[in-house]
C-alpha cells in the first residue's frame, strides 16, 4: 500500500489539500478545521520532500493523471526546479496552521475560521497544483483555484478594516484579467499546436518558423502571468491585498503566491518557449530588462516613504520581484539560477518578516511605524526576528539575501551587464534604508505609548517566525542545498541536461507502475 | 655590543629618573653630576672607539669617537654643565627634564657615527628643546613655541626625507662627507641649514630665543645650533655653497642686531652672526678653517652664553630686557656687568678673550685659500659684532641712561654660572695652545702675534670710537621700542594673511556647495516623495482603471517588438 | 590539553563571542560582568599570543569551517599580516577591557551591557578579519564588524548619537555593498577563486586596462579604510563612547579597513601585478590628498574628538599610500603602520575619554591648564602624539620610515613631500593640544599661581581605571619603538615574498 | 620714560666725554703703532697703514647708515604681532626675582 502511495505522490500532492478542504467546512469547527488543515499542509511537506529527493539528481517524475497519456491526458511532472519549489510553497504552508491561529484570532470573526481554513486549502492546493502540472490549461486552473481562495482570504481581513473587502475586490478585477490574458494565450497556442502538454507544446513550437499568432500568445502569457507575478507597473493589486488581508494569509500569499506565478512564467520562458525563439529574448531584452530595473527603484522608493509597515514589505516584495526577473534576462545559467535562488529565499525571509509583522500587528494594533516606536524593548524576540528578516532582505553576507545578490551580481558580470550589476547592489542600498527606518523607530525611539504594557507574541506565532527567520540565516550560511537545487533547475530548465534519458514514467492505469526509459515508449 | 656606554644615555635616563628625586638641592646636584660623568666618558673615550648595535637590519653606529665628535661632545657636556649651574633656582620639572633631554640628544647626535641615529637625536633636540620655550607659559611663549617646533621638526623631516634618499641611492647608513651631487645630500644639507639657520631659514632662531625662559635662551643657545655646526662640518666640509652662505649669514643679521630693541633678540641675532663664520669654516674646508669653525663653535657657546646669562640675570632681576626699558645697571648689578663684559670682550675677540684666539682661525683659512671678499665680509661682521654685542650690550644695560632701576644683585648660582663662563673665554683666550690641543685637527696655529694683536686692537678701538663721536648725532640709530620684520613676516603676517583669505573662500564655497548638496538632496526627496510617497502617483494602488491602461500598455508594447 | 591550530583558531573567533553571551547573562551583576569582559580579553589574547609564536615559528595555522557556496567556503588560515591585526586588535583589547570599565561607571552610561556585547562581538569579528583565508569570509566578517559597532555607535541614543550612527552605517554599508561587493565578485566571476594567494589571483584574469576600476571599487568599497570623500562616517562616529572610539576607530575597524586593503594589494591584485600595470597610481594621488587634505581639516576642529577622528583619516591613507606605492617597502612600512598607528592612537583616543570623564570637557580650547591637573593624562597625550607625528624614539617613526624608503625606491618624490608636510601638520594639530594643556593658564582657575602648591593638591586626574591603560600604550608607543624588529621579521614574508624573506632578513632591507 | 634730574644727565654726559677722550687717546697710540712694525698679512689691503682701524671706523659709520636707513623699513612698533608674541606681553612675574637692593 505504501509502496503504491508513493507511485502516487505527484497527485496526493494535490489531492490531500483538495479533499481536506471541503472537511474543513464540512466538520464546521474550527478546531477540527485547524488539526485537518494541519496534518494535510504536513503531508504536502513531507511529500514534496520526498519528491524533490528523488529528482534532485536531475530525473524527471512523469506522472499521467487518471492513466491518460499525455499529450491529451494530463501529466504531472516534476523536475529538480519544480520539487523545489513544491518544498518552499508546501514548507511554508506547512508553517501557517502554527502561526495562524493566534494570528486569525483577533482578526476574523471566530465563526469564520473554519472558512479560512478551507479557504486556506484550497490556495495551497491551487499553488500546489500550479507547480506540479505539465499541462498548459491545467496550470490555468489551478492558477484560479488559488487566485479565488486568495480574493476570499483577502476580503477575511474585514473585520479589522473594512478596506479588505475593496482590495480583494479590485484583486479580483485584476486578477481575473491576468488569468484572462493567460487563458487567451493558451488558446492561441493551442489553435496553433493543438496541444497543451507543455514538453509537446515545446516540440511543436520548435518547428514554427516565424509565426505573428505565436509571438502574440507570447505576449499574453507573458502580460497575463506578469500581472500575477506583480511585475511592474502591474503590481497595483499587491500592495492592498498584502496590507488588508489577515497577517496569516499576507504572510503566506507573499511567500509562496508571486512565488509560484514567477515559477509559472519561467517553466513557460523555458520549458514551452525558449531561448531560441527569438521574440522571446526581444522582450525579456527591451520590455523586461527595464521593467525589473524600474521595480527595483521605484518599488524600493515607494517603500521608504511608506508609513505603513505592511505595505512597506509589500512595495519590498515588488522591488524583489524585479530581482527575479532580471536574473532571467541575463539569458544565462548563472541568470536562471540566481533568480531560482532569489525566489527560495526570499520566500522563506519575506516569509519570515510578515509572520513577525503579523505579530507586532496583534500586539500594537496597528502597523504603522509610528505606532510601533519602542518595540525593539516591548518585544524583542519579535524585533528581533524582523531586524534579521530584514538583514537577509538587505543582502548583508550570513542571510539568505546574501547568497541571492552574490549569484545575481555575478551573473550580471558574467553576462558583461555591467550597469545592472551596479543597480542591483545600488537598489539594496534603498533596501538599507527602508529597513532601517524600521529599527531605528524600534530601538532608538521612545515608544509611542509608554504605559502601554505590551506582551511578546505568542509561542507558536514566534517559533513559526523563527522558524523562516533561522532558515534564511542556514540557507545564508550554507547555501549548498539551495544552489546545488536551484542549479539543478536552471539545468533543468535550460535543457542543458539530457533529462530524456532519466525519465521514471508512471502511468497511474496499472497501481503497480512499471518505470520504462523514455525512448521506448 | 657597545666598547662603553655612550654619554647621551647618561643624559637620558638621567632625564628619566629625575622626575623622582625631590626637588632641591638633592635634585640639582644629582642632575650636576650628569654632564661631569658624561664628560668624563667622552674624555677617556679613546680615539676610534666605536658602539655598534644591528637594528631592523641596519647597523647602528650609536658612538664614533673621533677627534670632530670628542670636541663637540665635551663642548656640549661642559655647556651643559654651567647651564644646570645657571638653573640651579629653576624648580620646575618640565625644564630640568628637558634641559637633559635636550643636551642629551645634542651630544647623542655627535656622536652618531650613522644617518638614522643622527635623526633620531636630531629630533630630541627639536622636542626636548621646545619645552624651554613653552615653559614660560605665556600665550606670546606658547605661538612662538609652536613655530619654532614646526621649523625644528621640519628640518628633522627634511633630514628624514634627505636620509631615505641617500639610502635609497647608495644603500648606505654611514655619516660621513657627502658631496652635493644628489637629491640626498641638497636634502640633508637644507635639513642642516635649516638649524645652523641659514639664510631665509634663519628665522626661527631670533623668533624662539628670546622667547624661552631666562634659563631656557641659555640652554637653546648652547646645542642646536652649535650641533648643525658639528653636522655640517662632518657632511659638507669644503662645500664652496656654505660660502656664500656663510658671508650672507655673518653680515645681514649684524643689521639687525643694530636696530633690535630687545637684548636678548638682538643677542640672538649676534649668534646668527657668528655662525656665519663657522660655516664660512666649513665651507673653506681646510684643516686650519674646519678648526677654526670647531673652536669658534666652542668659544661661541661660551661667550654667547655669558652674555645671555647676563642680559638673562637683568631681565631675572629686572622684569625686561629691552633697551629702551634699561640703563645705569653698573651699580646695582657690579658683578653681572663684569662678567657680561668679559664676554663682550670674548665676542669683540679682543686679545686675552676667547673670539681672539677662535675667529682668527677662520679669518686665516680664509686669506690663505686667498678669499677676498669672504674675508672682507667677515671682517666686517667682526666690527659690526663689536658694536652690538659688546659695545650696545654693556652700553645700554649697565651705562646709558638711568631708568631709576635699582635691582638685587644676581643670585649666587647665576653668579657662579657666569664666573665659570667668563674664567672658560678667558682661559680660551689666554691658553690658546692647550686649547688648540683639543681641536680635530692638528695644525700648528699661534695666534698671538704683534701683528695680530695690534690690527685688532685697532678695529675694536676704532669701533669704540665712532660709536662714541656718532652717539650723539642723528647717524646714530637711536633705540626706539620696536619690533624687526624679518623673514617671519611671511608666515606670521603674509601667510596667515592670505590663509585667512582662502579659508574664508574655500568655507564660502564649501557652504555654497553643502547647501546646493543639500538643497538638491532635498528637492530630490521631496521629488520622490511626491511621486512615490504614499500618496504619490506611483504609489497609488486603488484605480483598478490604470493598472488595465498599464496591462494593455505593455501588452500592445511588447506586441510592437514584433515589427522590430 | 595539547593546542592545535584548529582549535586555536576557533577559540579565538569563539572566545569573545562566549564572552558576549556571558556578558549578556550576567547583565544583573555589574562586576561578574565587567570581570567577564576583562577575563575574556585576557583568554583572548593569550591565544592569539600563542598563535602569534606559531605563525613566528614558520607556522601556517588554517581552520575550513564549512562551504556556504560551492567554491566558497567560510575559511581561515593565518598569514603574518593578519596575525599582526590578531595581535594588535587582541591586545589592546585588554587595555580597552579595563579602560571601558573605568569609563563607562564614571561617565555612568546606561546600557553598560549592550555595550560590553557589542563590544565583544566586534573583536570577534575583527578576528574573522584578520584571519580570513579568502575574501569572501573577510567580506562577511566586515560586514559583521559593521554592524556589530552600530548600536555602540548609536549608544547615547540622542539625536546627535543616531544621526552620526546613520552616517557611519549607510556609509559603510553603503560602500560595502555598492562596491566592495561588485569588487568581489568581479574577482570572482574573473578568476574563479577568491583565496589570498601571495603574488595576487588576478594576473592574467584580468584585462591590465580595467585593473585600475577594479581596484577603485574595493579602494571605495572598503569604507573602513576612510579614503576621502568617503571618511564621513569616521568623524560621525565619535559620538560614540570613547572606548569604542578608541578600540574600534583608531584600532579594530579603521584597521580592519587598511588592513584589507593590504590584503587586497598584496593577495588580491599582487604589488608585482600592481606596479606593472600601474593600477594603483591613482589611489596613490588620492591617498596623498586624503593625508593633507584630513589634516588641514583636523586644524581646524576644536573638538578633540574630531580632531582625532580627523588625523586617523590622514593616518589611515598612509596604509593606503603605502600600498598603493606598490613596493615591498611600502607594504612594510604599510603593515607596520597598523600597529603603530593602532598603538598611538588609542593612547590619544583614550586621554580624550579621560579628559572627559575629570573634566566633562569636549573642546581643545577649554582644556587649558589641563595638563597641570592631569600630569600623567597629558604625558600619555604628549607620548601618543610623538608616535603619530612618526618621531623617535616612538613606534611611529618606523612604519613611516618604511613608507618613505618604498617612496625614494619608486621613485615618487613627491610623496616624500606629501610625508614630510603630513608631519609638521601633526605636530601643528596635535601638540598644540599638550601645549595649552601643560603651558597656558586654566582659564577656570586664574587665581591658581603656575608652578606652586604641592603636586598632590593639583592634581585631579580621572579614575585609576581610565589614567592606567592611556599609561600602558604610551609605553607601548616606546616600545614598539625598540620591538619593532620582530615585527619586520613577522612582517617579512608578506612584503618580500615567502621565498625572499629568509634571504633579506640576513642583510640591509633595501 | 623716567624722569631725569639735570644732574644725573650731566653726570652720564661727562662719564661719556670721558671714556671718549680715553678711547680717542688709545686710538691715536694705536693708529701710530700700525707704523712701527711690518703686518704679515694675507692680503694687499692689510699692508696699508691703519687699515684696521680705518676699516673699523668705517664699518661702524656704514652699519649705522644701514641701520637708519633699513629701520623704517624693517621695524614696526613691538605690539605688530600681538597677541602671538613674547615682545609684547610682560615676562610671567612668577618667573621672575624682582627684588630691589637692599636701601
Amino acid at each position: 500500500m505504501l509502496e503504491q502511495l508513493t507511485h502516487h505522490l505527484p497527485a496526493l500532492q494535490t489531492v490531500i489539500p483538495l479533499i481536506a478542504a471541503p472537511l474543513c467546512m464540512l466538520f464546521g469547527s474550527r478546531h477540527i478545521a485547524w488539526t485537518i488543515t494541519l496534518i494535510a499542509s504536513l503531508a504536502t511537506f513531507v511529500i514534496s520532500c520526498v519528491l524533490l529527493a528523488q529528482v534532485i539528481d536531475g530525473s524527471v517524475i512523469s506522472y499521467h493523471l487518471g492513466g491518460w497519456e499525455p499529450p491529451l491526458g494530463i501529466e504531472y511532472r516534476i523536475d529538480a526546479f519544480n520539487a523545489f519549489v513544491l518544498l518552499i510553497v508546501s514548507g511554508i504552508g506547512a508553517l501557517i496552521p502554527f502561526y495562524a491561529p493566534a494570528s486569525i484570532k483577533s482578526e476574523i470573526p471566530k465563526s469564520l475560521h473554519s472558512y479560512f481554513y478551507t479557504a486556506y486549502l484550497l490556495c495551497l492546493t491551487g499553488l500546489l497544483g500550479v507547480t506540479v502540472t505539465g499541462d498548459a490549461f491545467n496550470v490555468f486552473v489551478f492558477l484560479e483555484v488559488s487566485s479565488l481562495s486568495t480574493y476570499a482570504l483577502v476580503a477575511m481581513g474585514a473585520k479589522k478594516d473594512p478596506r479588505a473587502l475593496t482590495s480583494a475586490f479590485n484583486y479580483l478585477v485584476m486578477g481575473t484579467i491576468g488569468a484572462t490574458f493567460f487563458v487567451l494565450g493558451l488558446g492561441l497556442l493551442y489553435i496553433l499546436t493543438g496541444t497543451l502538454n507543455m514538453v509537446d507544446l515545446a516540440d511543436k513550437i520548435l518547428l514554427l518558423e516565424d509565426n505573428r499568432t505565436l509571438n502574440v500568445a507570447f505576449a499574453f502569457i507573458l502580460v497575463g502571468l506578469g500581472l500575477k507575478i506583480a511585475m511592474f507597473p502591474m503590481h497595483l493589486w499587491l500592495p492592498n491585498a498584502y496590507a488588508y488581508a489577515p497577517s496569516a494569509v499576507t504572510a503566506f500569499l507573499a511567500a509562496t503566491a508571486t512565488k509560484v506565478a514567477i515559477y509559472t512564467l519561467l517553466r513557460f520562458l523555458f520549458t514551452v518557449f525558449s531561448f531560441d525563439y527569438p521574440f522571446e529574448v526581444q522582450t525579456l531584452e527591451w520590455v523586461v530588462l527595464p521593467l525589473a530595473i524600474m521595480a527595483m527603484f521605484a518599488a524600493s522608493i515607494v517603500a521608504i516613504f511608506q508609513t505603513n509597515l505592511k505595505r512597506l514589505l509589500a512595495y519590498s516584495s515588488i522591488a524583489q520581484v524585479g530581482y527575479m526577473l532580471l536574473g532571467v534576462t541575463f539569458l544565462s545559467k548563472t541568470g536562471v539560477t540566481a533568480t531560482i535562488i532569489h525566489l527560495f529565499n526570499h520566500a522563506v525571509t519575506k516569509g519570515g518578516l510578515f509572520m513577525a509583522v503579523g505579530a507586532l500587528v496583534l500586539r500594537y494594533g496597528s502597523p504603522n511605524i509610528e505606532d510601533l516606536r519602542g518595540a525593539g524593548r516591548q518585544m524583542p524576540w519579535t524585533m528581533a526576528a524582523f531586524v534579521a528578516g530584514g538583514l537577509s532582505l538587505i543582502g548583508v553576507p550570513l542571510t539568505a539575501g546574501f547568497i541571492s545578490k552574490w549569484y545575481l551580481i555575478s551573473a550580471a558580470f558574467e553576462a558583461n551587464h555591467w550597469v545592472p550589476a551596479i543597480l542591483i547592489v545600488a537598489s539594496s542600498l534603498l533596501a538599507v534604508i527602508y529597513v532601517w527606518r524600521v529599527v531605528e523607530a524600534a530601538y532608538l525611539q521612545e515608544p509611542a505609548n509608554p504605559t502601554r504594557q505590551i506582551k511578546e507574541a505568542p509561542p507558536m506565532m514566534l517559533i513559526s517566525t523563527w522558524v523562516l527567520i533561522g532558515a534564511s540565516f542556514y540557507f545564508g550560511i550554507d547555501a549548498s542545498f539551495t544552489t546545488h537545487a536551484a542549479s539543478a533547475g536552471a539545468d533543468m530548465l535550460l535543457g542543458s541536461v539530457d533529462n530524456s534519458a532519466h525519465i521514471i514514467l508512471e502511468p497511474s492505469h496499472s497501481l503497480i507502475p512499471h518505470v520504462t526509459p523514455h525512448g521506448q515508449e | 655590543m657597545f666598547e662603553f656606554f655612550p654619554p647621551a644615555f647618561c643624559f637620558l635616563s638621567a632625564a628619566l629618573l629625575l622626575p623622582f628625586i625631590p626637588q632641591g638641592i638633592l635634585r640639582g646636584l644629582f642632575s650636576l653630576t650628569v654632564p661631569v660623568l658624561a664628560g668624563w666618558s667622552i674624555w677617556t673615550a679613546t680615539q676610534g672607539a666605536s658602539a655598534q648595535t644591528d637594528f631592523m637590519g641596519y647597523t647602528l653606529t650609536l658612538m664614533r669617537v673621533d677627534g670632530l665628535s670628542t670636541f663637540f661632545g665635551l663642548a656640549f657636556s661642559l655647556a651643559a654643565f654651567v647651564c644646570l649651574i645657571y638653573a640651579w633656582h629653576i624648580r620646575d620639572t618640565v625644564q630640568q627634564v628637558s634641559t637633559l633631554l635636550y643636551a642629551g640628544s645634542a651630544v647623542g647626535a655627535v656622536f652618531a657615527g650613522d644617518l638614522i641615529t643622527l635623526f633620531v637625536y636630531w629630533e630630541g633636540t627639536a622636542i626636548a628643546s621646545v619645552f624651554l620655550i613653552w615653559a614660560r607659559r605665556t600665550q606670546g611663549a606658547y605661538f612662538t613655541g609652536l613655530r619654532y617646533l614646526v621649523v625644528q621638526i621640519g628640518s628633522g623631516v627634511i633630514l628624514l626625507a634627505g636620509i631615505v634618499l641617500h639610502v635609497n641611492t647608495t644603500g648606505s647608513i654611514a655619516f660621513d662627507s657627502m658631496t652635493l651631487e644628489s637629491a640626498a645630500s641638497w636634502t640633508i644639507l637644507l635639513a642642516f641649514g635649516i638649524k645652523a639657520a641659514f639664510p631665509f631659514v634663519h628665522n626661527w632662531l631670533e623668533d624662539s630665543y628670546p622667547a624661552a625662559t631666562i634659563t631656557g635662551t641659555v640652554i637653546l643657545s648652547a646645542f642646536t645650533t652649535k650641533l648643525a655646526i658639528y653636522a655640517l662640518a662632518r657632511g659638507f666640509a669644503g662645500t664652496e655653497e656654505l660660502l656664500l652662505i656663510g658671508a650672507a649669514m655673518a653680515v645681514v643679521p649684524s643689521l639687525y642686531a643694530v636696530f633690535e630693541n630687545d637684548l636678548r633678540r638682538t643677542l640672538a641675532y649676534a649668534l646668527n652672526a657668528q655662525l656665519g663664520f663657522m660655516v664660512v669654516g666649513i665651507g673653506i674646508g681646510t684643516e686650519l678653517a674646519v678648526n677654526g669653525a670647531a673652536a669658534h663653535a666652542f668659544a661661541s657657546i661660551f661667550y654667547k652664553g655669558l652674555l645671555f646669562m647676563g642680559v638673562g640675570a637683568v631681565l631675572y632681576r629686572t622684569g625686561t630686557s629691552k633697551v629702551t626699558e634699561l640703563g645705569g645697571l653698573a651699580k646695582s648689578m657690579p658683578w653681572t656687568m663684569a662678567f657680561t663684559l668679559v664676554g663682550a670682550a670674548s665676542i669683540s675677540a679682543l686679545p686675552l678673550f676667547s673670539g681672539f684666539t677662535t675667529k682668527s682661525l677662520i679669518l686665516s683659512a680664509a686669506g690663505n685659500a686667498q678669499m677676498l671678499w669672504v674675508w672682507m665680509a667677515l671682517l666686517f661682521a667682526s666690527a659690526c659684532a663689536v658694536y652690538h654685542s659688546g659695545i650696545k650690550i654693556i652700553y645700554f644695560t649697565f651705562f646709558g641712561e638711568d631708568r631709576g632701576l635699582t635691582p638685587k644683585q644676581a643670585p649666587f648660582n647665576m653668579k657662579l654660572a657666569m664666573g665659570i663662563t667668563a674664567v672658560i673665554c678667558i682661559a680660551v683666550g689666554v691658553l690658546p695652545d692647550q686649547f688648540y690641543g683639543l681641536l680635530p685637527y692638528d695644525v700648528g696655529y699661534h695666534a698671538y702675534s704683534v701683528s695680530h694683536v695690534v690690527t685688532q686692537l685697532q678695529l675694536v678701538v676704532f669701533v669704540v670710537l665712532a660709536f662714541l663721536l656718532l652717539k650723539n648725532t642723528p647717524l646714530f640709530p637711536a633705540p626706539r621700542a620696536t619690533v624687526s620684520l624679518d623673514t617671519d613676516w611671511l608666515y606670521r603676517k603674509v601667510i596667515p594673511y592670505l590663509l585667512g583669505h582662502i579659508a574664508r573662500f574655500v568655507e564660502h564655497i564649501w557652504i555654497r556647495w553643502k547647501h546646493d548638496a543639500n538643497l538638491i538632496v532635498s528637492n530630490a526627496i521631496n521629488a520622490s516623495y511626491r511621486t512615490h510617497g504614499p500618496q504619490g502617483p506611483v504609489a497609488r494602488t486603488w484605480p483598478t482603471g490604470s493598472m488595465v491602461l498599464w496591462v494593455a500598455a505593455l501588452l500592445g508594447i511588447t506586441l510592437l517588438l514584433t515589427y522590430i | 590539553m595539547p593546542l592545535t591550530h584548529e582549535t586555536a583558531i576557533a577559540l579565538a573567533l569563539i572566545i569573545p563571542f562566549a564572552g558576549m553571551i556571558l556578558i549578556g547573562l550576567s547583565d544583573r551583576n555589574s562586576i561578574v560582568r565587567d570581570i567577564i569582559s576583562v577575563l575574556t580579553s585576557l583568554l583572548l589574547f593569550s591565544v592569539t599570543f600563542w598563535l602569534l609564536r606559531e605563525v613566528e615559528a614558520g607556522a601556517v595555522p588554517e581552520l575550513i569551517l564549512f562551504d556556504v557556496m560551492p567554491g566558497l567556503s567560510m575559511a581561515f588560515k593565518i598569514e603574518p599580516l593578519g596575525m599582526l591585526f590578531g595581535v594588535v586588535a587582541s591586545g589592546l583589547w585588554i587595555v580597552t577591557a579595563l579602560y571601558a570599565i573605568g569609563y563607562m561607571r564614571g561617565n555612568k552610561e546606561a546600557h553598560q551591557t549592550r555595550f560590553y556585547m557589542c563590544f565583544a562581538l566586534a573583536i570577534s569579528a575583527s578576528m574573522g578579519i584578520a584571519f580570513a583565508s579568502n575574501m569572501f569570509t573577510l567580506f562577511i566578517f566586515y560586514e559583521v564588524l559593521t554592524l556589530s559597532t552600530y548600536p555602540l555607535v548609536a549608544h547615547k541614543q540622542n539625536a546627535d548619537a543616531k544621526k552620526g550612527a546613520r552616517t557611519y552605517l549607510s556609509i559603510l554599508i553603503g560602500t560595502s555593498i555598492g562596491f566592495q561587493l561588485l569588487a568581489i565578485i568581479w574577482t570572482w566571476v574573473a578568476t574563479g577563486t577568491l583565496d589570498f594567494v601571495h603574488g595576487g589571483i588576478l594576473s592574467g584574469h584580468l584585462d591590465d586596462s580595467f585593473a585600475p576600476v577594479l581596484l577603485a571599487l574595493y579602494a571605495f568599497g572598503i569604507g573602513k579604510a576612510a579614503l576621502m570623500p568617503f571618511h564621513r562616517w569616521l568623524p560621525a562616529a565619535m559620538v560614540a563612547p570613547t572606548p569604542v572610539s578608541a578600540l574600534l576607530h583608531a584600532v579594530a575597524v579603521v584597521k580592519a579597513g587598511v588592513f584589507t586593503m593590504l590584503k587586497v594589494g598584496v593577495y588580491i591584485f599582487g604589488i608585482d601585478y600592481l606596479s606593472l600595470t600601474g593600477a594603483s597610481d591613482w589611489l596613490m594621488w588620492l591617498a596623498a590628498a586624503s593625508i593633507l587634505i584630513a589634516s588641514i581639516v583636523a586644524m581646524t576642529k576644536d573638538n578633540l574628538k574630531a580632531r582625532l577622528a580627523y588625523s586617523t583619516v590622514s593616518q589611515l591613507s598612509y596604509i593606503t599610500l603605502a600600498m598603493a606605492l606598490a613596493s615591498s617597502l611600502g607594504v612594510m612600512g604599510g603593515a607596520m603602520h597598523i600597529p603603530m598607528h593602532a598603538m598611538g592612537k588609542i593612547t590619544l583616543f583614550m586621554c580624550a575619554g579621560a579628559i572627559y570623564v575629570a573634566t566633562h570637557k569636549t573642546n581643545i580650547s577649554q582644556m587649558r591648564g589641563l595638563g597641570r591637573t592631569m600630569p600623567f593624562t597629558y604625558a600619555a597625550f604628549l607620548i601618543g602624539s610623538l608616535s603619530i607625528i612618526g618621531l623617535p624614539p616612538f613606534g611611529g617613526a618606523w612604519s613611516k620610515w618604511y613608507i618613505l624608503l618604498a617612496a625614494a625606491d619608486t621613485g615618487q618624490l613627491i610623496m616624500i613631500g606629501v610625508l614630510m608636510v603630513s608631519s609638521l601638520l601633526n605636530v601643528a594639530y596635535l601638540l598644540p593640544v599638550v601645549a595649552q594643556g601643560f603651558f597656558l593658564p586654566n582659564p577656570d582657575d586664574l587665581s591658581e599661581p603656575a608652578a606652586k602648591g604641592s603636586i598632590s593638591t593639583r592634581i585631579k586626574e580621572a579614575p585609576l581605571l581610565v589614567v592606567l591603560p592611556p599609561c600602558l600604550t604610551a609605553i607601548g608607543c616606546f616600545l614598539l619603538f625598540f620591538y619593532a624588529q620582530e615585527i619586520y621579521n613577522l612582517l617579512a614574508p608578506v612584503a618580500f615574498g615567502p621565498e625572499t624573506a629568509t634571504a633579506v632578513l640576513g642583510g640591509s632591507p633595501s | 620714560m623716567t624722569h631725569q634730574s639735570p644732574s644725573q644727565k650731566g653726570r652720564s654726559q661727562s662719564g661719556s666725554n670721558r671714556s671718549l677722550w680715553i678711547t680717542l687717546g688709545l686710538a691715536v697710540l694705536l693708529g701710530m703703532s700700525s707704523f712701527l712694525y711690518e703686518p704679515h698679512g694675507y692680503f694687499e689691503v692689510e699692508h696699508i697703514k691703519g687699515f684696521y682701524a680705518l676699516f673699523g671706523f668705517v664699518a661702524l659709520c656704514v652699519l649705522f647708515i644701514a641701520a637708519k636707513v633699513a629701520s623704517p623699513l624693517l621695524t614696526r612698533h613691538e605690539d605688530y604681532y600681538a597677541p602671538k608674541d613674547t615682545l609684547s606681553e610682560e615676562f610671567p612675574e612668577n618667573q621672575l626675582g624682582r627684588e630691589n637692593k637692599d636701601v
